[in-house]
């Protein structure tokens, strides 16, 4: 794999986690955030699979599976959470 | 890289220690699950950061191919995450349990059992 | 060449997700937001997994793959349903310029049921 | 191999595991709880008397040698640690059959129980710095849950607490752990004494002994460190403060005396002089919070703090007849204080409250009573011929030979305070009548008690007792058991060389 | 469907029993599994489907792919045009589709497809709302939307 | 109100415990040679039910679990206990694994071992613990 | 001879049994114990005279230097004789004085301990074992005082008596260990004694004066004398017994035993003899003062008390003979008289002195007796009392350097007691009857046994001094002394300067016998001295005990868990830093700083996201963020070779949030507790532990490990136990111990989980 690729990979999931990041902290809803947390675990499951290719280690793809599998549990979390009546204003 | 990690590390200590001293008891506890995080992430880094060898034993050989990391220390980590999570699993359900009781988040609202 | 298909996949894939990151900046409201991460988001993971798994050029690594791929497709809509309705409920604010809204007035937030009855009579008006 | 050297540890957890499995019978819980903790008790003297006459015992686990899997390692201390732990489960395992409700054996009291005793027998045991952690972890959440039983808001409040702070301490011992092999590239106690001595910079070495240090003080309640002990200790079901009073405190001072004994002797100028520090402050301020409250349980909770400090005084001094004396020390005071909650348990039965002021009578109605509270009251605050007396008599000893004036100072006001404390309780819910306007209450208490769960109270109480006075009365032959420890501590060469072989 | 679970539990006690995790191991003991699976319907006087519509599984995969990609690019020119020309709503569609799995995968297909989100289910089941982003062509939204719920109807039958 | 009421939750739940159950599975038993192993295998089975729980309520979780939570755990914990003792009775110091490589017929050569026990073991309470906990808080709630 | 020491403690444990079925008899039977002793240490009285002191040696802790190891000499001897006899009476007294009261029996307990204690103290050799008897008679003394335990001040002056006792028993206690140092290491006294540079001891004056805390204290010597008249508090045989004739001697017994071998110092002179004879004023003034008739003889065990510490400290031959026999003589009038004065308390219902009066018809014989020992306790001629008087004045004048002081003071001392002989013996029975709460009569036999043998004795002993001369005071002398003294007593010794201060003395005492209700209204007005004495002091200390208690108790306890908190961080970062800097020596490398952009990244949220989790002000909105920091921090586990720890990791986090979810839902929102300030002060208490831990890895990362104990688990995994995931190999056989523990741990937290929530259910259900 020429290393430009995984360095472009890097760069371009870098910045979305960055931007993830961003809204994960300026909400401004409790939905806003815990989208931008589904968000962020899509990019580590990119990140961890680029890694996998960078080092030619395939065990790693097993962690981003289970993040795939699972990932979205905290979503469901939350918006129960939010169904229940939890607090509103944040 | 170790050495931006000991700056890493740090900032995650400090923010843990600052958070437990807010007098919000689920700040204190996140704090702790912030804390617990950054002793894992402390062990995992003095024994050295190692890209890309997983300590994995490929099939037809018997050592992991190209060198290793140093298997231990992620045992460890691991063991120190899956009892930091039962202990935080506690403090979790505690701080739930003596707000039900006491009413009040508030830490410096709860000084009866020293005073 | 499978290499050339696995870097395409990966730079695609990273792209995508990079949109959906954009998109989660850029858009005004909260149901944007989940458009575009429940689909640039969640495709490009796919898109990646796809791309790590013809790198590896292996049967199991490449199931694993298609699984991942799976996996991402099938939970994000859900979790963004499941976030959208509660977002929902608890009456997180949409975009000023949205058209139309015919959920608000089916939505029973005390019993917390949404019934189909008020906008079917409405339609058959 | 020496299986017996994780019996004390597997018994329990069979124990614990089988209480789990038969948590709907409240009948088979309580008999697993007597027959578990008795069967830990004979292992546990097996143990003492195999190591006693064969040496220091090893088991590697998993049959890898040392150091590269974990071993577990019985030496006299580790020994005489585990039987006086056994010794209180035992007796707790007696002492809670009347005295927890239905409620605390529904959710898991006997578990609990065996698991922290697990926990604490393990961490007397091992022979490996990060399992020490894991036995931490145990014994830890074990007596989270346990003190938590009830959920009264004094509970909780006291529980925060102790929960947050034993974790900080939890944490740093993780941390101390992980520089250690950061440092040597090895968790073995035997290997470490070997590697780090190798360290080319020993400050280093210094600089994670204080975090050990650190670390253990909190779990062992020294100053500056023990403020979640009287904020909690005083709060859960009396036969588990006794439990928390006997032993867990004492895991930290065996973990402070095992690692500045085995691993950092190297700067003992520096840090030993500090424990010294330490041991004073400790002493001073739990006496005194003791002199200032009026509830049975807090004011032994505070005790504990300050009998503490005796303990470390004799690892500070660090001369044999020091670490004899507190080795000798924490034996008697795990059976005294323990014993004193039972008593106050006792009390509480009989009059519905801990709070001094409001008792009273119980020298005029029980004096057998009064007697078995005067004997761990007495020989807390050291009086001869008493166990307690010879534990200080030897510290004192022992500092008044290093010329420490100002610890010997220290530790013999401490002690007149301390009898100032015993004889507060004595005075007030002993020989003074009992206050008419809780007259009514305290009747009605005694009436409720019935004579047979007064006896099983009592029967841990008086064997407690006896052991008390024979600690005191025949004090030679503990002595030559502390001795012959302290000789095993002091020389690490004979735990080296059982453990990693012929190389040390 | 019973019968597919079924089919894995098998290839997963397969694996257990050869020791071969891997993908190779899981797809002989897919086959392994099928075949036991289909001998033991026989025997109960069953027939074993899901094979059968494996094909239009896979040109369902297929169209569905290609929506997907669709609705990618969209919201990309969404995201990065630089003026937003979305008309976004919540618009509620009549069901068909009565079964569980049914309207989930319809909900699912819709969540994937340009502009659209699932959001809710009518607690009688009769109608899906939806949050569109381009909610100013309502009919041809609809349109779009029955069509796709046809084909799932199709897929299930 | 006990479920999330969300249709479209509960048909996910009920198609992807199976599937993250067996998921756990796999991960349990190849967990010796890759990446995998009890505790996560334990985990993933319990997110799993966690889900179900979510899109469901408590009392339809229950059932499920086979047995109480409390005895998986203490089954767990004596599963583990056990594999341990084992090899006592070999003549071998605790915990040394044992392995029965059993040779089927028709399926090449299968190993059991102590080990194997052991993540079991930790298998069962890492689930169990997780789902007492969880169902205790979901049942505290409702 | 063991058991003899010991019988009291075997009969202390038989005791209430035997009072209950002996009935009114018990105190006669009882008696035999101690009237046993008394003859067995007779048989005793020749051997030491013949063959010197005998040492029979028991082991009981040599591991310890403890043994049983008993020394008789003359001291000892004279010692266990007035113990054991005084004992028989007090014993048969008892029972009389006590009759029909319901804690008798466990009276007699104690009583029988003490008196075993007590000889246990005179009889010990070794110092440790004479120090656990030392301590022990403080206790059984405490129990004894506070024998009218409902009563608030009986408890109070129990305890003022414990802890003045005990405090100066620990202090004693160092400095008998100090003593076995100096003297070479053995702690048998008959060895220790037999050390001639026990006085060149580098720490001399710290024993001495250690010790002195101790028998000082015991004692009731100034300032420590207060404790002493509230004993009286106790029944009366108690106060015959503990506070006249034994107890208080035991320092007395210790000061006498120990000088000679650490006596003869400046030190020791100016100590003992300075501290002795304010002592011997200051209870001779405040008798004075006293109408008490228990109180008047408290002052006055004072005053002998001081008597006897001055003559130890002088030191001289003649001021040991005076010492010695000045012992006898008091512990016969003394007890006698203590209990006349509880047989009049007993018939007639009242202490005080001056309500009593015209009794000596009622009770002659009480009065009689009390005649003989008040001319005893005055010194006067034919009495023991006159002779020891004698020799002290003698003793007094012939001091080395302050001689003039000893005597001036002595004679002031004699005057006040002369008159308050004087008024004991006379008061309360010339005159008119007056009346009294009981009405008065003869006391039993039982209580007037003890008292009239030993007024005899003090007679028959004054008559025929060459007696007790021989057979008890010159053995004991050359005990103190160290050395044999040829002497006599007699009642004549010429007209000499002692003579003449006797007669002086009892001239002034009369006269102010005469005037003592005169004397008694100054007294009255002049109460301002209670303000100042050492009492105050003690009252003021407890007060400052409670206070400083409260105070620091308040400040270290104080129920804030940010101060917990940040006080374990400082002394943490304090201990951990200072070492560090101090003992550290190598350079700080920064080590590898070489890193790629998606690490850099990664690492550079995770801090992010901490720091922004510790000061958002949104709950939730700091579980997501911690959610994100679970995220990064698997990524850096997958980044550096962890894929099991990241696989954990992910979904520890995950499993985490859900709980967490779960639980807020409950509680408040954050709200803004905290002031600016105590953000900043918080801020850089995080800080510096953070930087510290920063540190820390630096300096650890630079240690290279050669040979770490991985590198065999690495090769041993797949040949030897057959995994190819060497992490998974250590979790579940390498270090499978760990795991067991690790998931009791899980296990536990579920138990105790469901306890809190469920126990929390049933709560409801109620
Ligand atoms: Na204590
Ligand atoms: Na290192």
């Amino acid at each position: 794999m020429p290393i430009w690729v995984i360095t472009v990979s890097y760069l371009l999931l870098c910045i979305a986690l960055i931007l993830g990041f961003v809204r994960l902290v300026k909400g401004p809803s409790l939905p806003d955030r815990v989208v931008a947390l589904e968000l962020i675990a899509s990019i580590t499951v990119g990140l961890i699979l680029i890694y996998a290719v960078q080092t030619g280690m395939p065990y790693f793809i097993d962690v981003a599976l289970v993040l795939a599998l699972t990932g979205f549990m905290a979503a469901v979390g939350f918006a129960r959470y939010l169904e229940r009546g939890g607090s509103r204003d944040e | 890289m170790e050495t931006i990690m000991a700056f890493v590390v740090g900032a995650l200590f400090a923010a843990s220690i600052y958070m437990m001293l807010r007098r919000s008891i689920v700040k204190l506890v996140i704090g702790l699950i912030l804390l617990s995080n950054a002793a894992n992430l402390l062990i995992f880094t003095v024994s050295g950061l190692t890209r890309g060898l997983p300590p994995l034993i490929p099939e037809g050989s018997s050592l992991p191919a190209g060198g290793w990391a140093d298997p231990l220390p992620q045992a460890l980590v691991l063991t120190a995450i899956v009892i930091g999570f039962g202990v935080l699993a506690f403090a979790v359900v505690l701080i739930h349990r003596a707000y039900e009781v006491i009413n009040e988040d508030d830490l410096d609202k709860m000084r009866s059992t020293d005073t | 060449m499978s290499e050339v298909m696995s870097a395409f996949f990966l730079l695609v894939g990273a792209g995508f997700v990079l949109i959906g990151a954009l998109g989660v900046i850029r858009m005004p409201d909260l149901m944007l937001r989940m458009h575009t991460t429940t689909k640039a988001g969640a495709l490009g993971g796919g898109l990646i997994a796809i791309g790590a798994g013809l790198f590896f050029a292996d049967a199991s690594i490449m199931v694993r793959a298609v699984a991942i791929l799976a996996f991402v497709v099938l939970t994000a809509p859900i979790a963004a349903h499941i976030i959208g309705r509660a977002a929902y409920f608890v009456g997180v604010p949409l975009w000023e310029r949205t058209v139309t809204d015919e959920l608000r007035e089916c939505l029973d937030t005390e019993k917390h049921t949404l019934h189909s009855t008020k906008l079917k009579s409405d339609r058959s008006e | 191999m020496s299986p017996e050297v994780a019996l004390p540890v597997i018994i329990p957890f069979i124990a614990g595991a089988l209480s789990l499995i038969f948590y709907k019978s409240h009948a088979a819980q309580r008999w697993i709880g007597v027959v578990g903790t008795g069967a830990l008790l004979i292992a546990s003297i097996v143990l003492l008397y195999n190591t006693y006459t064969q040496g220091i015992l090893v088991m590697e686990m998993g049959n890898w040698p040392a150091p590269f899997g974990i071993v577990l390692v019985s030496d006299l201390l580790g020994a005489i640690m585990t039987v006086l732990a056994a010794i209180m489960g035992f007796a707790v395992a007696i002492y809670s059959l009347p005295t927890i409700s239905k409620d605390h054996e529904a959710f898991g009291y006997y578990p609990l129980t065996h698991l922290l005793l697990a926990g604490v027998c393990g961490a007397f045991l091992t022979g490996d710095v990060f399992n020490l952690y894991v036995w931490v972890e145990v014994l830890l959440v074990a007596s989270f849950a346990l003190l938590i039983l009830g959920g009264e808001r004094a509970q909780m409040e006291g529980a925060i607490k102790y929960v947050a702070l034993n974790l900080l301490s939890s944490i740093m011992l993780l941390t101390a752990v992980g520089l250690t092999y950061g440092l040597t590239g090895t968790l073995n106690m035997a290997d470490l004494a070997v590697k780090l001595p190798e360290v080319e910079d020993q400050g280093l070495v210094t600089v994670v002994a204080m975090l050990y240090l650190v670390s253990f003080g909190i779990k062992a309640g020294a100053f500056p460190l023990f403020f979640w002990l009287p904020a909690s200790y005083h709060t859960p079901p009396v036969a588990v403060s006794a439990l928390f009073a006997g032993l867990l405190t004492k895991v930290g001072v065996y973990a402070l005396f095992r690692f500045f004994t085995l691993l950092f002797n190297h700067d003992v100028g520096y840090t030993h002089e500090l424990l010294l520090w330490m041991s004073g402050f400790t002493m001073i301020t739990g006496v005194l919070g003791a002199a200032y409250h009026y509830e049975i349980r807090r004011i032994l909770s505070f005790h504990i703090v300050s009998q503490i400090g005796y303990m470390i005084m004799g690892l500070a001094l660090f001369t044999p007849l020091a670490i004899v004396g507190g080795v000798f020390y924490i034996m008697h005071h795990i059976i005294v204080k323990a014993n004193l909650f039972l008593v106050g348990g006792v009390v509480y039965f009989l009059r519905g409250s801990y709070e001094l002021k409001e008792i009273g009578g119980l020298w005029r109605t029980k004096p057998w009573l009064g007697l078995l509270f005067l004997v761990p009251a007495l020989s807390l605050a050291g009086l001869p011929p008493l166990s307690g007396f010879f534990g200080k008599y030897i510290i004192i000893r022992a500092g008044v030979e290093a010329e420490s004036w100002g610890i010997v100072a220290v530790a013999l006001v401490v002690g007149l305070l301390t009898l100032y404390s015993m004889i507060k309780i004595w005075a007030e819910a002993f020989w003074k009548a009992q206050p008419e306007e809780h007259e009514e209450r305290a009747a009605q208490f005694e009436r409720t008690l019935s004579d047979k769960s007064l006896a099983l109270m009592i029967l841990p109480i008086a064997a407690l007792a006896a052991m008390t006075v024979f600690i005191g009365l025949g004090a030679q032959p503990i002595y030559e058991l502390a001795d012959a420890a302290a000789e095993q501590l002091l020389d690490s060469t004979h735990y080296i060389q059982a453990v990693l072989g012929e190389t040390p | 469907m019973i019968w597919f679970v079924w089919n894995i539990m098998l290839a997963l006690a397969w694996l257990l029993l050869t020791g071969n995790f891997s993908g190779s191991g899981l797809l002989t003991g897919m086959i392994f599994g099928y075949v036991v699976l289909y001998l033991v319907a026989l025997g109960k006087g069953q027939r074993i489907t899901y094979v059968r519509k494996i094909p239009q599984i896979i040109g369902f995969t297929l169209f569905y792919i290609w929506e997907l990609i669709k609705s990618n690019v969209r919201v990309a020119y969404e995201v990065l045009t630089p003026r937003h020309t979305m008309e976004p709503g919540v618009i509620g569609i009549e069901l068909e589709l009565q079964s569980d799995a049914g309207i989930t995968i319809l909900a699912n297909l819709i969540t994937m497809t340009p502009g659209t989100l699932s959001l809710d289910v009518s607690n009688d089941r009769r109608m899906l709302f939806i949050h569109a982003m381009y909610a100013g062509d309502e009919e041809s939204l609809r349109r779009e939307l029955k069509d796709l719920e046809r084909r799932v109807i199709e897929l299930l039958s | 109100m006990n479920s999330m009421g969300s249709l479209i939750l509960r048909t996910t739940a009920r198609f992807l415990l199976p599937l993250l159950l067996l998921f756990s599975v796999f991960v349990l038993l190849r967990g010796h040679d890759e990446p995998g192993g009890g505790f996560i295998a334990g985990l993933v089975a319990a997110v799993g039910f966690a889900l179900y729980l979510f899109a469901f309520d408590a009392a339809r979780t229950k059932p499920l679990l086979v047995m109480e939570p409390q005895v998986m755990v203490g089954a767990g914990l004596l599963a583990a206990t056990v594999s341990g003792i084992l090899p006592v009775f070999a003549g071998l110091p605790f915990f040394t694994a044992l392995w029965w490589p059993v040779e089927m017929p028709g399926f090449g050569e299968v190993k059991f071992s102590t080990p194997l026990i052991f993540d079991i073991g930790v298998y069962m309470v890492v689930l169990g613990s997780v789902m007492k906990i969880i169902l205790a808080l979901a049942e505290a709630e409702e | 001879m063991l058991i003899a020491v010991l019988s009291g403690f075997i009969l202390a444990a038989f005791a209430p049994w035997l009072t209950r079925s002996l009935g009114d008899k018990a105190g006669w039977i009882l008696a035999l114990l101690p009237a046993g002793l008394f003859a067995y240490f007779l048989t005793w009285v020749p051997v030491v005279i013949t063959d010197g002191a005998q040492v029979v040696h028991y082991p009981w802790i040599p591991g310890l230097d403890i043994s049983l190891s008993i020394l008789v000499d003359g001291l000892s001897l004279l010692f266990a004789l007035l113990i054991s006899g005084i004992g028989t009476f007090i014993i048969i007294y008892a029972g009389g004085y006590l009759h029909g009261h319901e804690d008798l029996p466990r009276f007699y307990a104690i009583m029988f301990s003490f008196m075993a204690a007590m000889l246990g103290v005179v009889l010990s050799n070794n110092i440790i074992t004479l120090f656990v008897f030392w301590e022990l008679t403080s206790i059984t003394s405490y129990l004894l005082i506070g024998f009218h335990h409902e009563q608030k001040d009986a408890r109070w002056f129990a305890l003022q008596g414990l802890l003045v006792t005990v405090g100066g028993g620990l202090a004693l206690l160092a400095g008998l260990i100090m003593l076995a140092l100096a003297g070479g290491g053995s702690f048998e006294l008959s060895e220790i004694l037999a050390n001639e540079d026990l006085r060149e001891y580098g720490f001399y004056t710290g024993m001495v004066i250690l010790i002195l805390a101790g028998t000082f204290t015991k004692s009731a010597q100034v300032p420590f004398h207060f404790w002493l008249p509230n004993a009286m508090a106790a029944p009366t045989p108690v106060s015959a017994f503990l506070h006249s004739a034994t107890m208080v001697k035991a320092g007395v017994y210790l000061m006498a035993r120990l000088n000679p071998g650490i006596g003869g110092t400046e030190l020791w002179l100016y100590a003992l003899g300075i501290f002795g004879a304010l002592t011997m004023f200051t209870g001779s003034f405040m008798a004075l003062r006293s109408t008490g008739l228990k109180a008047v003889l408290a002052y006055t065990t004072i005053m002998a008390l001081g008597t006897l510490t001055m003559l130890i400290g002088i030191g001289t031959e003649q001021a040991i003979i005076a010492a010695m026999t000045f012992l006898l003589a008091h512990a016969l009038y003394k007890a006698s008289l203590f209990m006349l004065a509880g047989a009049l308390d007993h018939e007639t219902g009242t202490k005080d002195i001056t309500k009593l009066g015209g009794l000596r018809r009622l009770m002659p014989i009480t009065f009689v007796t009390a005649c003989i020992a008040a001319l005893s306790l005055a010194g006067l001629p034919p009495l023991f009392g006159f002779i020891a008087k004698e020799l002290m004045f003698e003793a007094a004048l012939q001091a080395p350097t302050i001689g003039l002081f000893f005597t001036v003071l002595a004679v002031l001392s004699a005057i006040m007691i002369v008159a308050m002989a004087a008024v004991f013996a006379l008061r309360p029975f010339i005159g008119d009857l007056k009346e009294t709460p009981k009405k008065p009569h003869e006391a039993p036999l039982s209580m007037l046994i003890g008292p009239v043998v030993l007024a005899s004795l003090s007679l028959i002993f004054g008559l025929v001094g060459f007696l007790p001369a021989a057979a008890l005071v010159a053995p004991a002398v050359e005990s103190v002394y160290g050395a044999p003294i040829d002497f006599d007593l007699y009642l004549w010794h010429g007209i000499n300067l002692p003579l003449m201060l006797s007669v002086l003395a009892v001239a002034l005492g009369l006269l102010l016998f005469w005037k003592w209700n005169a004397v008694l209204a100054v007294f009255s007005r002049m109460t301002f001295i209670d303000r100042f004495g050492p009492e105050r002091g003690y009252e003021k200390l407890m007060d400052g005990l409670v206070w400083l208690a409260a105070w620091q108790t308040r400040l270290l306890q104080n129920g804030y868990m940010r101060n917990y908190l940040i006080t374990i961080v400082l002394t943490t970062v304090a201990l951990t830093g200072w070492t560090l800097f101090v003992h550290a020596g190598s350079p700080m490398p920064l080590g590898d700083i070489s890193f790629s952009l998606h690490e850099i990244v990664v690492a550079g949220l995770v801090v992010m996201g901490a720091i922004v989790a510790s000061v958002t002000s949104s709950r939730l909105g700091a579980v997501a963020t911690l959610g994100m920091v679970g995220f990064g921090i698997a990524l850096i586990y997958v980044f550096f070779s962890a894929p099991d720890l990241g696989t954990t990791q992910i979904m520890v986090e995950t499993l985490t949030v859900i709980l967490l979810v779960l639980v807020l839902f409950r509680l408040p929102s954050f709200q803004k507790l905290s002031s600016t300030a105590s953000r900043m002060r918080d801020a850089v208490v995080a800080v510096s532990l953070g930087g510290l831990m920063t540190l820390l890895i630096l300096a650890v990362n630079a240690v290279e490990v050669t040979e770490p104990i991985s590198d065999q688990l690495v090769a041993w995994s797949y040949p030897e136990a057959h995994g190819r995931n060497i992490v998974n190999v250590i979790l579940v056989d390498f270090r499978a111990l760990d795991t067991l523990g690790e998931i009791f741990v899980v296990g536990l937290a579920a138990i105790g989980v469901y306890a809190m929530i469920r126990l929390r259910a049933e709560d409801k259900a109620k």
